[in-house]
């Protein structure tokens, strides 16, 4: 029940290629980062596995109910409430309307909403409504739940504390989960494999396995740390003298 | 008996169980209204215990589309909405059966018209394109050899008479009571009376019509409509002036509220005759001054008029 | 601390809004307000005016038309008639409108096909339709239902549509992610969201729905058609009675008036509200 | 690699997409497609038909009135005059509307008083202006473009108004924050940001400036005014021609498909594009 | 050209108290960081700075010609492209038509967006459109800055650049700058004070000056992170315990 991508690539209307021929196989149960510059391909990555885009060329294997995904911008409906809008996932996925309500109060207060549930999206602060979106793609449970910077607009000790519930959960639930996150750190804090893409086009620079006890190192993870943002900035440094000869 | 007859009787049904009519809260259509408001109709009817249903029109294509669709069964009318169905349908949607009235039709102009001369290069009124009213104008003008056209603009009679008074139009051809709104309230007068180009004064203003279908299956009923007619005709031809004016003027206001005053409605009823004479004679020449001044298509008018229900009345 | 020059401004909590006579008065109040002015206007400019009478009727004259029209329960059984007539035609034209125009939506190459002639439609007077309704339904209600359906649906299914095609695309990624059905989609997504555009849609709708009515309670009177609204407008034309022409558009602005404040105006609010939005010019608390 | 079971699904490059003839062409060949499939339908149906000819006319027979009328050029020139009248008439409204809107928009109290006015004169039958649009001017040209300016103005300032009133709040603050004066913030930010909502406005005010045009047309059916679509509508009913009746609705309806495919479309496509959505069914490529 | 707040309050409709007398002074050419748990009202504070949220008592000086402010969400007009959009800054600023062009450019070239200056927000990822925003920001010119985590969506390495160019940028004009940011780190980077807000009701909680010499210090700025971090994290706990009493 992974992923699977084969030679995947993609481009939009009137650009070059955002995604080159990017291939790797996502094993069922395994947590992915993938850390990457400012548009370089990672939520057009999200977006075809999640079935949302067709590649432009290459194909995916993805499971058939699809997954879980939350949106880079909470992406929450207007005229529904905070919980509202994550019963709505519920009940799209078929739950029987009495067992809703439980389960959504139950959500909220994982992603510490649950004094907000009655208050619409605008008047939601930009954190709180991540975590209503947070909360609604849990509320979808399925199989591999891809995550989109989930994390970005939480301080930082409520980030840790839902770094806490997303490790709990996936340990608990075994799902196959892909997140893209800027914060290295974090990538390394939670998941099982880090993936670095290039961008313009985007390619897999590096692949790395973060095995428990190099999570629990301090030394080691801080090496890996440093190591993986100089990667970055080795590749961020090449694309500023591209462009400073291209123009 | 000629061979319309003979088809016709061949799918009478009987006297209908129902008589669906129509007519418009016009002055030139009072035998229906009369008929109406004194019961005449009815007690012609209850006999067959026939039902009455009666329907108010603003005008006259309408009127014919309800013909047609069997919505109505008879229907009074002008002549030319009749007389174009009849053409337009090759003689299969309606007959004339009677006539209603006749005359009552005038070029009304303002004072500063006194002689038909005047009239070059006048901007001029009718009530509808292609009626009777529009046809008469557009022969007469045409008729005139004028040094400079007039204009024909046709509008509907209420229209007319907000024009005329607000000094827009130079006259209008128009039917009773509103040529004689115009006379009495907007200081118009009279340059023509269309009576004086006919022979004998007569030409049709309202007739009745019934669609052939009803006719061939309910001959007694539309039998009971035209003497109906009649007698709602002799009524007001030998009430004296004051009741056939309240008896009217009350008519009028029933069917829709009517506020003209009784100057105008009394100077309209001098104006109109009521007969039930239907001029049979007077449809081709209507049909062929309207080819004249290149309204409509033409055609033959023969047989529009079914005299039967009269001749039968006559007896 | 600094004292207040030309160069800074003191921001300070607004008291005006809530010293303000409550929104919900204010939007009576003003209509109102409005109508007597114009009123007075009307009565100055018809003292003044060269007209005769009858040609341009002040508002005392029409008001004298009035107890007649009553007593004889004429206007408002005319009224009664029309609206009847409006709002039930209109509810039937929504339900059938709505699903034609989610299904255009959804099938592109019928909505090439039958949109470009649903905006013709559109663009038809509604007396074109009065001949072939006749003809197909006598004079019976049917015939006016038919006119005033063929004037309103075209326009609330290109409400609806234009509703929808404003959707962020966002929502349908949000949708499709769900793993909601084409139904579930359109009835938990796709209409909530064309909401506002729909309401527009509607109240243009209703609009011609009025209007198409008017023309087809021209047809006749009588017999098996009720006295409408506009039968009474084209009398007082045919009679050349101005007054009586005057009533009626005033009635028909009274009840227009009277829709837009109780039924349209605080749906729009409510939507409006719901997505933290406001009327401009009304605070949304 | 993991073989495909049935419950897994691959995705591959659409290239359905790509093989489809351009949206452009569909958009022409689907209504077309469409009209000659409801033309034979009709001529069907007029063959089984049992009424008369004079009543339903069949396409054939609607066919062979059309040499006639464009010998003598009377359709020609009506459709010239109307669409002339139509188009010059629906620029003066959005120009008087634009503003009028916008002022709507920006003075509360204002809208409080005359927007629920402005929604119920929507609701006034044209013809109700006619008579006194003739005291005012007379049979002139002036008379016909009053009646439709009066039909198109308010439904153009209330599409404006409710595109305005969708406006995200977020804009408005953005446009506080750059220091838009307010001609700059209606300028810049509040036309731009109402567009999609004013168009699908447009699109019905032109619906009522065509309509009301109609039915202004029948005041005076030729003679000192020049001769129109509405009455050559109203002549083929007086003349009781349904053939007449039919042509003219036949031409209402191209004229009104073709507005539609050459203006409103591809106005709002390109609307839609420029914010990254798409009407329903075509790719924003 | 400071800005001051005394005794302000804010409540929404509805809302308990968001902000409860929040009282300072920021002076002129003074960089405040504003640190704070999610919902806690920073995003409310900056609006009302800028004039565009009333407060419900008390009341706050701001330079009469208002504040750049750069939004949570990145607020771009979707039917303008990327330098249409920096352009309009400018233009409703009274900059001449002739002289845009080359500002324009040079701001997008500044948060490295020089190639995507065409395209339309839609056609952008979401943390090139927070770069638009920056530079849209930095467009409006005025003497206060207002920033809500204008670097919430970046990689590490464009946020390490731009970092850079805010401080130089800040030497060298001397703005008065006040940012939002969930960053300890990137707070006493950057700042010169760090004001630090409770949550229901908002007060501050605690001031710290960051004087360069700590900035400069590797160990001294890790303890104050740690040291801030645990008063936020205190702060939360707070109510943490009280959400659970109260349910
Ligand atoms: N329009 C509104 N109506 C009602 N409540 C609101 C509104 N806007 C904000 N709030 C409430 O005010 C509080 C503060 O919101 P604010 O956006 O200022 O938080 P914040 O500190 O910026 O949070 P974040 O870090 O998540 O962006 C929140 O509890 C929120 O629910
Ligand atoms: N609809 C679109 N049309 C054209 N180009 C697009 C579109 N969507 C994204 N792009 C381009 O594709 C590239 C990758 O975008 P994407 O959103 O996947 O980046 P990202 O890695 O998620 O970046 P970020 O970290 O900033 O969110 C960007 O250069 C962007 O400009
Ligand atoms: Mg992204
Ligand atoms: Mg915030």
């Amino acid at each position: 029940m992974g992923v699977l991508l084969n030679e995947v690539s993609l481009s939009y209307p009137g650009t070059g290629l955002v995604i080159d021929r990017l291939s790797t196989e996502i094993e069922d149960g395994e947590f992915i980062a993938v850390l990457g510059a400012s548009g370089c391909g990672k939520s057009s990555l999200l977006n075809m596995i999640a079935g949302l885009l067709a590649p432009t060329s290459g194909w995916l294997e993805v499971p058939k109910d699809g997954a879980a995904f939350m949106f880079q911008d909470a992406n929450l409906l207007p005229w529904l409430t905070a919980s509202e809008n994550v019963d709505l996932a519920l009940k799209l996925a078929g739950h029987p309307a009495d067992k809703r309500g439980a389960r959504v109060e139950e959500l909220l207060k994982l992603v510490q909403l649950g004094h907000a549930s009655n208050k619409k999206p605008h008047e939601l602060s930009g954190g709180m409504r991540q975590r209503v979106a947070l909360a609604r793609a849990l509320a979808q449970d399925r199989q591999v739940l891809l995550m989109d910077e989930p994390f970005a607009a939480l301080d930082a000790i409520t980030r840790d504390m839902l770094h806490e519930q997303l490790r709990s959960l996936w340990e608990q639930t075994g799902k196959t989960i892909i997140f893209v996150t800027h914060n290295v750190r974090e990538a390394i804090r939670l998941s099982g494999r880090i993936l670095v893409l290039s961008s313009h086009p985007g390619r897999i620079l590096e692949t790395r396995r973060i095995t428990d006890e190099l999570r629990n190192n301090p030394t080691q993870a801080a090496a890996l740390a440093d190591e993986l943002t100089t990667i970055l900035r080795k590749e961020q440094r090449k694309h500023e003298l591209n462009d400073r000869i291209s123009n | 008996p000629g061979p319309n007859e003979i088809q016709a009787n061949a799918a009478d049904k009987g006297p209908a169980e129902e008589l669906k009519i129509g007519y418009f809260a016009n002055l030139t259509h009072a035998p229906a209204l009369i008929s109406q408001s004194k019961g005449i109709l009815k007690d012609q009817l209850d006999s067959d215990g026939t039902k009455i249903e009666s329907q108010i029109f603003n005008a006259g294509p309408a009127a014919v589309e309800a013909l047609n669709s069997g919505a109505i069964d008879a229907a009074y009318l002008g002549p030319n909405p009749a007389l174009n169905s009849y053409l337009s349908s090759h003689g299969e949607s309606l007959n004339v059966i009677s006539g209603v009235a006749y005359g009552g039709a005038s070029l009304v102009v303002n004072d500063k018209i006194t002689n038909p001369e005047q009239l070059a290069g006048t901007n001029l009124a009718s009530p509808q394109f292609g009626g009777t009213q529009d046809v008469a104008l557009r022969n007469y003008v045409k008729g005139l050899k004028l040094s400079q056209d007039a204009t024909v603009t046709p509008s509907s009679n209420g229209t007319v008479a907000q024009l005329f008074g607000r000094g827009e139009i130079d006259g209008a051809w128009v039917p009773e009571p509103y040529a004689s709104l115009l006379v009495e309230k907007n200081g118009g007068h009279r340059l023509v009376n269309e009576a004086d180009l006919w022979p004998e004064g007569k030409f049709p203003t309202t007739v009745l019509v019934v669609s052939k279908d009803f006719m061939a299956s309910h001959p007694e009923t539309v039998q009971k409509l035209v003497d109906a007619n009649t007698e709602a005709i002799d009524w007001l031809n030998t009430a004296d002036d004051k009741e056939k004016l309240k008896a009217v003027q009350e008519a009028l206001a029933k069917a829709n509220g009517s506020t003209f005053d009784e100057a105008v409605i009394a100077a309209a009823l001098k104006e109109v005759n009521f007969s039930s004479d239907p001029l049979p004679e007077t449809y081709q020449e209507l049909v062929d001054h309207a080819l004249a001044v290149g309204v409509g298509t033409g055609g033959d008018a023969d047989g529009l008029v079914d005299t039967r229900f009269l001749d039968k009345q006559e007896r | 601390m600094s004292s207040m020059t030309e160069s800074r401004t003191k921001l300070k909590p607004v008291l005006a809004l809530k010293l303000r006579p409550s929104g919900r008065l204010d939007a009576l109040v003003a209509p109102l307000l409005t109508v007597v002015v114009l009123v007075s206007l009307w009565q100055i400019v018809s003292w003044v005016s060269p007209l005769r009478e009858d040609l341009f009727p002040g508002p005392i004259s029409v008001a004298q038309k009035l107890p007649q029209l009553l007593a004889d329960g004429s206007l408002v059984s005319a009224v009664g008639n029309s609206l009847f007539r409006a709002v039930s035609g209109f509810v039937i034209a929504v339900v059938i409108s709505t699903p034609l125009a989610l299904l255009l939506a959804h099938q592109p190459l019928l909505r090439k096909g039958v949109g470009p002639l649903v905006s013709a439609m559109q663009v038809l007077p509604s007396i074109a339709w009065v001949p072939a309704a006749i003809i197909l339904f006598g004079l019976s209600d049917a015939t006016i239902y038919t006119v005033l359906l063929l004037g309103a649906i075209p326009s609330i299914i290109n409400g609806l549509l234009s509703g929808i095609d404003m959707i962020p695309s966002q929502y349908k990624s949000l949708s499709k992610v769900l793993g909601a059905s084409k139904w579930e989609h359109m009835l938990h997504i796709e209409l909530p969201a064309a909401m506002p555009g729909y309401v527009a849609g509607l109240r243009q709708g209703w609009a011609f729905a009025w209007r198409s009515l008017m023309a087809a309670e021209l047809i006749a009177v009588g017999g098996s058609l009720a006295l409408g609204v506009g039968s009474l407008l084209q009398r007082g034309r045919d009679l050349a009675d101005l007054s009586l022409v005057m009533l009626v558009i005033l009635t028909i602005l009274l009840v227009g008036v009277l829709i837009e404040l109780a039924v349209f105006a605080p749906i729009e609010r409510k939507l409006l509200r719901d997505r933290g939005m406001s009327r401009t010019g009304e605070s949304n608390g």
